[in-house]
């Protein structure tokens, strides 16, 4: 019993780290690949870790008071708990003792963390777009939640280890994707707009709100923020790939799925302009949730 | 203009005493390297260089490459572009934003305007020298200087960034009282800004013996007291 | 004399004392302390939360030949604890420092204590009904007696009141017609003789007393389509009583709901009937009722600009989340529906009472006018953040863990649309109290609250004691669990099994306990990370990005109008005020109806109606 | 058993004394009406507390059918007992103005106790002819232009109203050639056609007019807004209560099981749907309770229209519920008329008189525990039990009538509560003697509330005894004894 809690709190402790290094690696891609399509070089392989530590290491800082540190803190921190829910290969975490819908809800942890930290600045392009944010929230969680429920009942489960083990005792056949691909494709479209990356980045538009939430955060603030964004990626893609594609088998094959999964919506973002909010929640509202809904249909047939 | 007040001010480069404690040592070098090979800029367009920028950041000449990437408000940026010619009014707010940008912080002109006023020269509403109101990391002289030019000379800042010899922003806090009398002397009296250069230096121990002086006593005279709200019970 | 009886009589001397004590300055002291008293009775009856014996009273009457009786099981105990506990909370906010400013401005603080305490008494009886006829007494008197607090704010409020009123005594007529209904039909009011013969109902019987029940309980639930009055009612009343009434109020819809539907009459007979042309059975419609009434009130409360009317109407979303958990007649659903009664009154609570608090200070309560508060008042930022994230239903709060277990059943049970109209009120949930905690503490200090104070201890103690109850019932939810559980039993439903963090199901489980010291071990890693970089210095709130713009005190910098105007541009048209449109249109019918029926007496020709009136009955009798 | 006629007798003959009386002397005058209405109380009292079964009285030495007789049971002396009781209530006792009200208040105790209590159809018209007139001189006492044209229309209609009733007894005459209620029960097979029905039809019209039954009540607002409140009081309340007796003694014994039950409940409900929805609209607290009163009395009809004891139930229970609380309300009026919205902040003048006005109100509108609650949950259950879908409708207007009533009076009540405004009248303050009456009343209601088990069983008592039409019909045609030759057992 003792020993098993200690194991757990050492996966607890080893999986934010896994997920932190994965992380930087999905922002290089990301970075790359847009790089890539706009025919230039790209950054180098630190870059990530550069900003970051360029960021926490500032002489000075600016703080508009504690929630505004607080802030910060939930952000990075709800993250790092997120991700001890989420089963990677060897290591489940505690994702037994919460499970699918705990995890989704988890996840609004550090988007309110985020909000009220820049609720704190007093500026109102934060504030704008912090409510850009959570309309685009409101938007494509319902696809999403959707396709949380499609799955959860195709499982007949909400423990994302049992859902994983399924897949993988039938192999490719029995992944999510094989037995809901309709679901899947409204899931990656969910999974493309929470990225918060183009079409669907109107509530950080730079040249508009001046990077709408960000526009106060300096220093280890923004360090915090981008810190948090590679957690951000790293569980909506591993999100999907439990959901959708068997999990991992082994660390190969489920980092491969991963960045997979990733550059799909990385590929496709670079290629629009911006949707305004109202198109967003239109356009969300509308295709995705019409698939989910689809999907789930023939899921419960 | 008096050539004496520029030389009440340290010339640069100046390297900063090492640290005892090797590891230290190690590990300023690596937050300066990350801070060299991390550059966010906020390009402060005021005037025709800034038409070289975007070719610097897109594919042709790409930034990126050297981790340098623009960004939107002062608090994210290191570095200051001031792309041209700077009016008086404009100056206000590039003292602003300066201000607000978090330390350490790299101010570049570009264009010779920002050197000696370039072809406003005898206009009266120019300022023509910008490192009288602040320090300046970098000039890249030229009307205007090409992409090339532009990450030439970001490559420079890089370099001495790396070397320890990019400290222009010490000189803000250390000589404040200049700058403000420079400024005080284009703006008048009631010249304020709302960041608290003053505090700042005192809270990371940034304090010269020129910080305060006689134009900072005019500042504390005039100005309408801005105090952080502090959680109260 | 059994414990019931004392408790009752306790709640009985501090109405009696509050009555008649008006002028005492001291009042709301002794409220409190009386209702502790309340509190204390009721925790020695504690065994029922437990699986204890029903406790009777040992009075009881018979009028009319039929027999009223009151008796306390585990539903009753939990709901009276529920009761009692945000009576507490209102009434020790009241006590203090509350209640002299509300004397001085012209408001009696005795007189809210009365009603208060007077709610209490209704609301004991209706808890402790033994019988239909004592449910229908004890219905009537909560209804009344929570008008009273409605209106005692006068203005505006009377207004509401009145409109409360009368959809109150619309739905009391419903549930009367509904009782009549089932006298005939059995000759009695009793409880078991309705259970017994609830199963050789024909569908026609069924619907009708579903319906009638339904609707008549569902009123005071604020379900659809009778939900206009609750919010502005509740917003209306002062401060605590506000608390009050969100926090338990609408609950006694439900728990009318609870015995008179779901035990008496039986959801399974529900499910039996299907509607015609339709797939839905009735017990579907029901849940469709409920999921709606999640769904619009939230909605509305979106577009809220009055701190109170926004918790009102998300208290009338947050009852269908109750409703459509018990309706699932599931463990787990069920579980999550009562379960949501008790986090609701907390978090609702608090969050009315921190809302009061800001009002205390500033004197309102207008979402455009405040702002920046969190320097100012800390401590109610605290109790309110914590409700809020209780009120969305995130983790470690306890309204997430009601919320899931709701959620978990309907995915479980496969319902995807009532569990996609969940999410979708939670969702609005949390823009709408972010809109909340945004406009009121975050954001920039108003010149004129720059020297205000957080309020005193005597009205921060009864908050913070409430956030911690929504801190601790979140990280252990097994604590509520256990009376849910006997609760469940009373009302004759499969018990959840359940663990002190959560359940534990090959299903899918919840541990709260890890969650939250996951949640709370990842903050601090967070905060590790955070305090590794140099330390920040604070800034003035005016130091701030604008473009280059210089900011002065006297610039409103404070996004709060229409907050959400990017959602509004898409979902702005569908807010159609279809029910008020409804509703006048009904009010204007009554009231040409009634120049129409005046008209008969206004004029002077009686002696032509009195022809007429011959002419018709000897047609009647003769032709 | 002799005595019950000076029930009769006494307070005529001190009406027509009075004006001799005060000839002698003023002072002596106005004793006479409070003694003789106490007198008449104890009598009628002590017959209801030690009656243990109907009798029927003979008079003038001849037994029924042929002799006038007086049916004696425990509803009749009830209401024999409550008439004395609401008149020294509601008695002018600071009236200077002379004898005449008092002789007419007299004449009206008089008549109205011989309705109650007369067991013929003829007599019970003369006894509603004679109420009639000293109705219409007490409404038109207020002696202002307004109450007598009041009293013109009140007259013209109760005129019209008088000769359809005589023209029904008529009828019936025609058929059964006899008037004694008992004797048409017996005969009640020869009632049970087109004419007999119609003579119902319009026997119901024609008394139906002081019962405020719809159509024929087109009098009611104006008279009770003009009339004095103690007026207004004693024909809502009282005056009404015993047209509907007669009509139901009528309904009981000859028509019980005919169509004329459905006649009574479209009446009623009619009666309530225009009654309550003027109320919804009334701009004044007097027309209000008037209009409100026509509604209640259109509720008691619908109640008495069910069939069997549990319609006399209902009945029953509904009038005297009404019979308490629409007196005391109307007293509540005498210094709160005008406009409602002149009301506001009356509270704060009269704030015992504002408390009474809740508690009747929530009376009125059925609250439990109030007794009023208990009257209309009689009702509805009879009203289910009758099983019909017209009476299933009646239940639902009924209901719906509740929540209008609920409306227009929370509405009032919180209009006595709100702050006073420049509208607000500056004298709604209440005379002692009012709010005394009204108290007294309340006292009344508030004691029957605690005592509801006692009461229910005592009224359902009556009520299986007042809906018995046989041993009516026995009582009477058997047992009736001539005063002269019996004593009271």
């Amino acid at each position: 019993m003792a020993n098993s809690i200690l194991l757990t709190i050492l996966e607890v402790i080893l999986m934010p780290l896994v997920a932190f290094i994965v992380g930087l690696f999905m922002v290089l891609m990301m970075r790359k690949l847009a790089a890539k399509l706009q025919r230039r070089v790209g950054p180098p392989l630190f870059q990530p870790l550069y900003d970051i530590v360029k960021l926490y290491g500032k002489q000075t800082q600016i703080s508009h008071g504690l929630i505004h540190d607080i802030g910060i803190i939930m952000a990075v921190g709800g993250y790092v708990a997120a991700e001890a829910l989420l089963p990677v290969p060897g290591m489940d975490g505690i994702a037994a003792k919460g499970g699918l819908v705990t995890l989704a809800y988890l996840m609004m942890v550090p988007s309110l963390g985020l909000a009220l930290g820049v609720g704190q600045c007093a500026n109102p392009n934060g504030s704008i777009g912090i409510s850009r944010a959570l309309t685009a929230m409101l938007a494509y969680d319902i696809p999403f939640i959707i396709v949380i429920f499609g799955v959860a009942y195709h499982f007949g489960s909400t423990n994302l280890v049992s859902i994983i083990a399924t897949q993988q005792a039938e192999g490719i056949a029995g992944w999510g994707i094989s037995e809901m691909p309709i679901l899947a494709i409204a899931g990656l479209f969910a999974l493309h707009a929470s990225l918060g990356k183009q079409p669907f980045e109107i509530y950080i538009a730079p040249a508009e709100i001046a990077t709408g939430p960000m526009v106060e955060m300096g220093g280890k603030f923004l360090g915090g923020l981008f810190v948090m964004q590679t957690f951000q990626l790293y569980t909506a893609s591993v999100l999907y790939v439990s959901l959708f594609l068997g999990g991992g088998e082994n660390w190969v094959t489920f980092l491969i799925k991963c960045f997979a999964v990733l550059a799909i919506p990385v590929l496709i973002a670079y290629l629009f302009p911006r949707y305004r909010t109202e198109d967003l929640i239109r356009l969300v509202w509308k295709w995705p949730v019409m698939l989910a809904l689809l999907g789930v249909a023939f899921v419960m047939n | 203009m008096k050539s004496t007040d520029l030389d009440r001010i340290e010339v640069n480069p100046k390297t900063m005493p090492k640290r005892t404690n090797p590891l230290a040592n190690v590990f300023d070098d690596l937050v300066r390297f990350c801070r060299s090979r991390s550059m966010f800029m906020l390009h402060y367009c005021t005037g025709c260089g800034a038409i070289e920028l975007p070719p610097a950041m897109t594919s042709r000449f790409d930034m990126e490459r050297l981790g340098i990437q623009p960004m939107v408000t002062p608090r994210q940026a290191d570095i200051l572009l001031i792309t041209g010619y700077v009016s008086i009014k404009t100056l206000k707010r590039v003292i602003l934003t300066y201000e607000q940008m978090g330390s350490p912080k790299y101010v570049i002109g570009i264009c010779s305007c920002t050197v000696n006023g370039g072809m406003y020269w005898q206009s009266y509403a120019t300022a023509k020298k910008l490192d009288e109101y602040m320090p300046v990391d970098l000039y890249i002289a030229g009307c205007m200087p090409r992409p090339e030019a532009v990450i030439e000379g970001l490559q420079q800042l890089m370099d001495k960034i790396k070397n320890d010899q990019a400290n222009s922003w010490k000189q803000y806090y250390e000589n404040y009282d200049y700058y403000l009398g420079n400024q005080q002397k284009l703006f008048g009296n009631n010249w304020q800004t709302p960041t608290d250069v003053i505090g700042e230096a005192e809270i990371y121990r940034l304090m010269g013996p020129q910080t305060l002086g006689e134009h900072t006593k005019i500042l504390q005279q005039v100005q309408k007291p801005m105090e952080p709200l502090e959680m109260k019970l | 004399m059994s414990m019931l009886d004392t408790l009752l009589l306790i709640s009985l001397l501090t109405v009696l004392l509050t009555g008649l004590g008006q002028r005492v300055t001291f009042i709301g002291w002794i409220a409190t302390l009386l209702l502790t008293a309340q509190l204390l009775t009721l925790l020695l009856m504690g065994k029922l939360g437990y699986g204890g014996e029903i406790i009777d009273a040992s009075f009881g009457f018979s009028i009319l030949g039929q027999p009223l009786n009151w008796r306390y099981d585990a539903l009753s105990w939990f709901f009276a604890l529920i009761t009692i506990g945000s009576a507490l909370a209102g009434s020790a906010f009241a006590a203090g420092a509350w209640g002299d400013q509300y004397r001085k401005e012209g408001g009696n603080p005795g007189l809210l204590q009365f009603s208060i305490a007077l709610n209490v008494l209704a609301m004991l009886l209706l808890l402790g009904s033994g019988d239909l006829l004592s449910l229908f007494i004890g219905w009537e008197l909560v209804s009344w007696a929570s008008l009273l607090l409605m209106v005692i704010a006068g203005g505006r409020a009377s207004e509401f009141g009145m409109r409360y009123i009368v959809y109150a005594t619309a739905g009391a007529m419903a549930v009367l017609a509904g009782l009549a209904i089932i006298f005939q039909l059995t000759g009695s009011f009793a409880y078991d003789d309705l259970a017994a013969v609830a199963p050789a109902l024909n569908t026609l019987q069924i619907v009708t007393l579903t319906l009638l029940f339904f609707f008549g309980f569902g009123i005071k639930m604020g379900l659809l389509p009778f939900h206009l009055w609750q919010a502005d009612a509740y917003a209306e009343t002062p401060g605590p009583g506000t608390a009050f009434l969100g926090a338990i109020s609408s609950r006694m819809g439900l728990y009318a709901i609870l015995v008179v539907i779901i035990q008496l009459i039986g959801l399974v007979r529900l499910i039996e009937i299907e509607i015609p042309y339709s797939f839905l059975s009735l017990r579907d419609l029901l849940m469709w009722v409920a999921a709606i009434s999640i769904i619009i009130p939230t909605f509305i409360a979106l577009r809220q600009s009055d701190a109170r009317r926004l918790l009102a109407w998300h208290g009338i979303g947050q009852g269908g989340y109750m409703l459509i958990g018990l309706l699932v007649l599931d463990p787990y659903g069920s579980a999550g529906g009562l379960m949501h009664v008790f986090n609701h009154a907390t978090y609702q609570a608090a969050l009315f009472l921190s809302v009061s608090a800001v009002i205390y200070r500033t004197r309102t309560s207008d979402l455009n006018r405040l702002g920046g508060l969190v320097t100012r008042m800390p401590l109610s930022f605290l109790v309110m953040l914590i409700g809020i994230i209780g009120l969305a239903g995130i983790p470690p709060m306890n309204g997430f863990v009601s919320k899931w277990l709701v959620y978990r059943s309907l995915i479980i049970e496969g319902m995807p649309l009532l569990f996609v109209a969940s999410v979708i009120g939670t969702l609005g949930t949390i823009l709408s109290v972010y809109k909340l905690i945004h406009n009121t503490f975050l954001g920039q200090l108003r010149l004129e609250h720059e020297h205000i104070r957080e309020v005193p201890l005597s009205m921060t103690i009864p908050m913070l004691v409430l956030s911690a109850i929504v801190f601790i019932t979140g990280f252990m939810p097994g604590l509520v669990l256990d009376w849910v559980g006997s609760a469940q039993v009373a009302l004759g439903m499969p018990q959840l099994a359940h663990t002190l963090g959560g359940v534990e199901s090959t299903q899918g489980s919840l541990d709260m306990i890890w969650v939250c010291s996951v949640l709370f071990g990842g903050f601090a890693v967070g905060a590790l990370l955070f305090y590794s970089g140099n330390k920040a210095k604070r800034v003035h709130q005016l130091d701030n990005y604008a473009g280059g713009h210089f900011l002065t005190a006297d610039v409103r910098y404070h996004y709060s109008d229409n907050f959400y105007a990017g959602l509004m541009h898409h979902i702005g048209s569908w807010y159609r005020g279809s029910f008020l449109w409804l509703e006048s249109s009904l009010i204007s019918v009554v009231s040409s109806l009634s120049g129409g029926a005046q008209l008969l007496y206004n004029s002077f020709h009686p002696a032509l109606y009195l022809l007429m009136a011959i002419t018709l009955s000897l047609y009647f009798f003769i032709g | 058993m002799n005595n019950i006629a000076f029930n009769i007798a006494l307070p005529l003959l001190a009406a027509f004394l009075l004006p001799v009386i005060h000839n002698g002397s003023a002072k002596a005058s106005r004793l006479v009406g409070p003694f003789v209405l106490l007198a008449m109380c104890w009598f009628a009292a002590a017959y209801f507390i030690f009656i243990e079964h109907p009798v029927a009285l003979a008079l003038g030495g001849f037994l029924p059918p042929l002799g006038i007789s007086f049916h004696l049971d425990q509803l009749s002396l009830l209401m024999a007992v409550i008439i004395p009781l609401m008149l020294l209530l509601l008695w002018p006792y600071t009236n200077r103005e002379g004898f005449r009200e008092e002789a007419l208040l007299l004449l009206l105790a008089g008549a109205s106790s011989g309705m109650a209590l007369s067991g013929d159809l003829f007599n019970i018209y003369v006894f509603y002819e004679l109420l009639s007139v000293a109705s219409f001189g007490l409404a038109a006492s207020t002696h202002n232009g307004a109450a007598f044209a009041a009293t013109f229309r009140y007259l013209v209609i109760s005129g019209l109203g008088t000769v359809l009733a005589l023209t029904g007894i008529g009828l019936i005459y025609t058929q059964t050639g006899t008037l004694n209620l008992a004797h048409i029960g017996q005969l009640a097979a020869q009632l049970d056609n087109n004419v007999g029905l119609a003579a119902f039809a319009l026997i119901v019209l024609g008394i139906g007019v002081k019962a405020e039954i719809f159509p024929v009540n087109g009098w009611v607002p104006e008279v009770y807004a003009t009339a004095k409140p103690r007026i207004s009081a004693l024909l809502a309340g009282l005056i009404s209560k015993l047209a509907v007796l007669a009509i139901v003694r009528l309904l009981v014994v000859a028509y019980a099981d005919t169509d004329a039950l459905s006649l009574l409940l479209v009446l009623g409900i009619l009666g309530i749907i225009w009654g309550e929805l003027s109320a919804w609209r009334a701009k004044d607290l007097k027309r209000m309770f008037a209009f409100s009163s026509i509604g209640q009395l259109g509720m008691v009809l619908v109640a008495f229209s069910i069939p069997g004891e549990a319609g006399m139930f209902a009945g029953l229970a509904m009038m005297l519920h009404h019979l308490l609380v629409k007196p005391a309300l109307f007293m509540l009026t005498e210094n709160w008329s005008g406009s409602i919205s002149s009301l506001t902040g009356a509270a704060r003048q009269s704030p015992l008189g504002a408390a009474l006005f809740i508690l009747f109100a929530l009376s009125l509108i059925g609250v439990p525990p109030f007794p009023g609650f208990w009257a209309k949950l009689i009702m509805v259950t009879g009203l289910v039990g009758a099983d019909d879908s017209l009476y299933l409708l009646a239940l639902g207007i009924l209901l719906t009538a509740t929540v209008i009533e609920a409306n227009y009076l929370i509405r009032c009540a919180i209009q006595l509560y709100a702050p006073a405004d420049e509208n607000s009248s500056q004298s709604a303050k209440h005379g002692r003697l009012t709010l005394s009456i009204s108290s007294a009343l309340g006292v009344v209601l508030i004691i029957s509330l605690f005592s509801i088990t006692p009461l229910g069983n005592k009224l359902y008592q009556i009520a299986a005894e007042a809906s018995n039409r046989s041993l009516y019909i026995n009582t009477t045609l058997s047992n009736a004894q001539v005063p002269a030759l019996r004593k009271i057992q």
